[in-house]
């Protein structure tokens, strides 16, 4: 982890309430896709934590989604302004047990960490196939840019309005080796109930500092409480005993 | 040279910055970013008789200039505490550190205690009795004078190292458990712990934390914090450590002022990880700012106005 | 078309905002910037029985989120309010105004309060039993539930109008004397009154406010006083009003959400002169945002999380 | 009174801790010399009160101390940023009590207010003297200013350093007719106990609200408390009962 302000080269939106910013600094603390920063926004008191879609030659690449006062607040900000952030949070995914064709799942703002994902994963000559699910087409976001670094990607919406009908879950690949999800919990715990395969799941809570130290975001696991934050948040599919 | 020694119960501190239980872990994480052997001392994680896993999240809500937090008592439990945790902690912190205790009963408190007294690495023993986020115990004991007596009088009775009392501001006559706590045979007292709080989440119309309420903390309760300082100090003769929502080297010394013979810094470190640090390094600045050789001589140092209506 | 209006002790409001006492004046600084009729009603200027001067200035301190007042009941007392006053509130205010009363014993309450009980455009009197910032009298009936309930049992023998007390914050358990009140008769409940706190002057070593302490109020305290309300709320079968740092529309629908029948808004007023009507322009939108058809529906509309520890 | 927020053209030191600041924006408002504006800053939950030194053409010139962390923000503060303020605060100075040859009497940042009412005065046909007074040379600031309305200035140091050597007090002209004083209260009570012509104070205090609804900054007069934000911050000697 360390403190770092970067410079803000790009605030867009891609769908009516999700945006893209990227970022200028040193992005040497982003060792593994999967891992976050915490965002610091004037006129808040806590950080706010964004995962990480991209970070290479010293560009930090966010996509976040406006949920609240402070997201609102990030939407606002110019070219040229400056973001304070923790970087290099979390512990990422593990590429070594990828095996030769990795299946990522991602569900709304929880595509974006895949996408660095398949970069790495892609880079190692892994066969790379993404699921990526949204509500409704007008959601839809990065399924070109999965396709361009030579993904096969799958878009599911579930209203049937682009692509195929229903969740990530009704368009998992037969002979995928392992996979990576990352998304909302009714998303991860189908996930959790309909794979047979081993993987990795990427998981969400309200944090305090970020860094492991308030405790604010534990989780249980089979090895007793767990930080999201420190210890995540990634988890394996067998450190978790979710009822399904 | 300015001088920012102080003495806390017999011991010294290079410098009265301690960051609070509950937002320095056991000082490891914040050790891989900087030599926590500047700090005065640290007041390391909240630790019961048992391993608790703390409450159901969220625990944390955002606030205006705070947070709330109910993470209550997460800890691995005192055993695993003297078994890992301070050997560890010998790798990277060399002075006496804090040890906060809380617990559900007088028994806990004491069984508790009587271990972490026998620790070499352990200066004093912070006794939470203000926990405001777990049933049936902590606070309870910090807002009843005589229930926070009984505590400090068991504990007292079976240790030798000093005994500082954490108090709840959730009271009326926050002097009146103070002075409980003195008779007792307290050392000294340390306050505020948290305010208690609530935020309500207007999509789900279901209260932010899963708890329900939580522990204010943050610049928010800052006033209050040394309102109640400024009491407790004036009507005890032990040692006051202030804390609450303390931030800056220039919230320390107002500290101080109203009485505080140390400083604990809680929600800063969760937002700025290098806060005591800056604080520290900030002091003799602030220091020669406001005329101020011995930071000791400034403990108590604010005049009152009298009343003249 | 959104429905903005509340009912409060039998008396319909075209909307829950009013703007807390001693934030208002009479509400003539008001009127001179918009029709303050679009108001629910305002509470105003806490009045005694005997014209006060009130404390020593200084009297306002800065905070973080916040600021602290020690003005001590500074009014004209109730004969020129009931001569001067309400005559010229007619001029401006035609709805049932909010009058705000304080004491500094049960005798003083008492004949205040029958005199104002007498006055057509009063529609509800807040008793002020928590004013932090006298001595001898206002806090101290507050936070004692005995006490309190006398104050409300004396004032009620002699008063038709609805009777509304106003607690402070600065207690142990606010639900006992929220209990007590009802008990003695008291037709609904207002919380919080400001939490005591205290600032320093660095460079003069004393306190900034000349009374040493003041009253906390501000965004700062709302996850405080979100706090009470839902406790209060949800241990009383009458109407509750909270108040305490609400800014927004936002804010205003996360206290009914806690139970609040009607929102006082406070310290807003004083650095935003147009909070009150802004937040009355803001209400239906956010409304909409949060699918609220008819805003008494979601007075107490939050539910809680069960504990599962 | 009213709500308007201002463009910031100048922002400049004239001693060590004073400085001026010029902002663009409606000043319809301010009527009379000796009113304030209440300004809002980031991050600062209360306004701070700021005498208006000069305001025509939709200029309004602001000359402030840095004593705090507000003002200090404010020193921080860029041309072209934008300011919310609330103008026309306060009763100010009644030109129409001064006589022949009106007296201005200020100290320290006390002086500024004293600059548009030598303005009105001026303009009046009056024969203004102005006494300002500072701690030293280094502090002084606006004789220029005031001679070149054509005022006679006169500059005390307490220290010596520049002028006369001493108090304002120290260099009361003889023949004034009626006095205007701005400074802090020291300077005023001498004013008080040294005068024996009539003239107004304009006193200072820590405010809420600005506009005389928290009766916060209330001073005593011979009718009683008055509010300094919006009875003041002008008074006259007579409405003033100060042991001397």
């Amino acid at each position: 982890m360390r403190d770092i302000t970067f410079e803000i080269s790009e605030n867009v939106p891609l769908t009516a309430n999700v945006r893209r910013m990227r970022l200028y600094g040193d992005t040497a603390d982003i060792t593994r896709a999967g891992q976050f920063v915490n965002v610091r926004l004037d006129g808040f008191y806590l950080r706010r934590p964004i995962s990480v879609c991209d970070a290479e030659n010293g560009v930090l690449t966010l996509i976040y989604k406006c949920v609240g006062a402070g997201t609102e607040r990030m939407s606002r900000m110019r070219t040229g302004e400056r973001l304070n952030v923790l970087t290099g949070l979390g512990n990422g995914y593990d590429i070594s047990l990828s095996g030769r064709r990795p299946l990522l799942l991602g569900g709304g703002v929880g595509v974006p960490p895949l996408y660095l994902l398949a970069k790495k994963l892609l880079a190692e000559g892994k066969d790379v196939s993404a699921v990526i699910g949204f509500n409704t087409a007008a959601e839809v976001f990065y399924e070109k840019e999965f396709a361009s670094l030579g993904c096969s990607v799958t878009v599911t919406t579930a209203d049937g309005s682009y692509g195929t009908k229903g969740f990530v879950t009704d368009a998992l690949p037969e002979d995928a080796t392992y996979f990576y999800a990352c998304g909302p919990m009714p998303m991860l715990k189908a996930v959790y109930a309909k794979t047979d395969i081993s993987g990795e799941f990427s998981l969400e809570e309200r944090m305090g500092c970020g860094f492991g130290v308030c405790v604010g975001c534990t989780c249980k696991t089979v090895t007793g409480g767990k930080r999201i934050c420190k210890d995540g948040p990634v988890f394996k599919k067998e450190e978790l005993e979710w009822q399904i | 040279m300015a001088d920012l020694s102080v003495e806390l119960c017999g011991i010294k501190l290079d410098n009265p910055v301690i960051p609070a239980s509950g937002t320095f872990g056991f000082g490891a994480e914040f050790a891989e970013l900087y030599d926590i052997n500047v700090l005065g001392t640290f007041s390391f994680k909240g630790t019961t008789r048992q391993p608790r896993f703390g409450n159901p999240t969220p625990r944390i809500a955002e606030c205006p200039a705070g947070m709330l937090n109910s993470v209550g008592l997460q800890n691995p439990g005192v055993e695993h505490v003297i078994a890992e945790e301070l050997p560890r902690m010998k790798t990277y912190f060399c002075k006496p550190v804090m040890a906060n205790v809380s617990g559900f009963s007088v028994e806990d408190y004491a069984y508790t205690c009587a271990l972490l007294d026998a620790q070499d690495q352990i200066g004093w023993i912070e006794l939470n009795v203000s926990c405001p986020n777990v049933h049936g115990g902590g606070m309870s004991f910090g807002t009843d004078p005589e229930a926070a007596a009984g505590v400090v009088r068991a504990v007292k009775a079976i240790t030798k190292k000093p005994i500082i009392v954490k108090l709840s501001p959730n009271v009326t006559d926050i002097v009146a458990v103070a002075l409980a706590c003195e008779k007792a045979g307290a050392d000294g007292i340390s306050l505020i712990n948290t305010l208690l709080g609530m935020r309500i989440d207007l999509k789900t119309r279901r209260p932010v934390l899963a708890n329900n309420t939580g522990g204010l903390s943050g610049p928010a309760v800052f006033p209050v914090a040394l309102r109640m300082v400024w009491q407790v100090a004036h009507a005890v003769d032990i040692p006051v450590v202030g804390m609450g929502g303390v931030s800056s080297a220039d919230d320390m010394i107002e500290m101080m002022l109203a009485g505080a013979t140390a400083v604990e810094v809680g929600a800063a470190n969760l937002v700025d990880p290098y806060a005591c640090r800056d604080i520290i390094n900030e002091l003799p600045e602030t220091m020669r700012k406001y005329k101020i050789e011995k930071l000791s001589d400034i403990i108590k140092g604010a005049n009152s106005w009298e009343k003249t209506l």
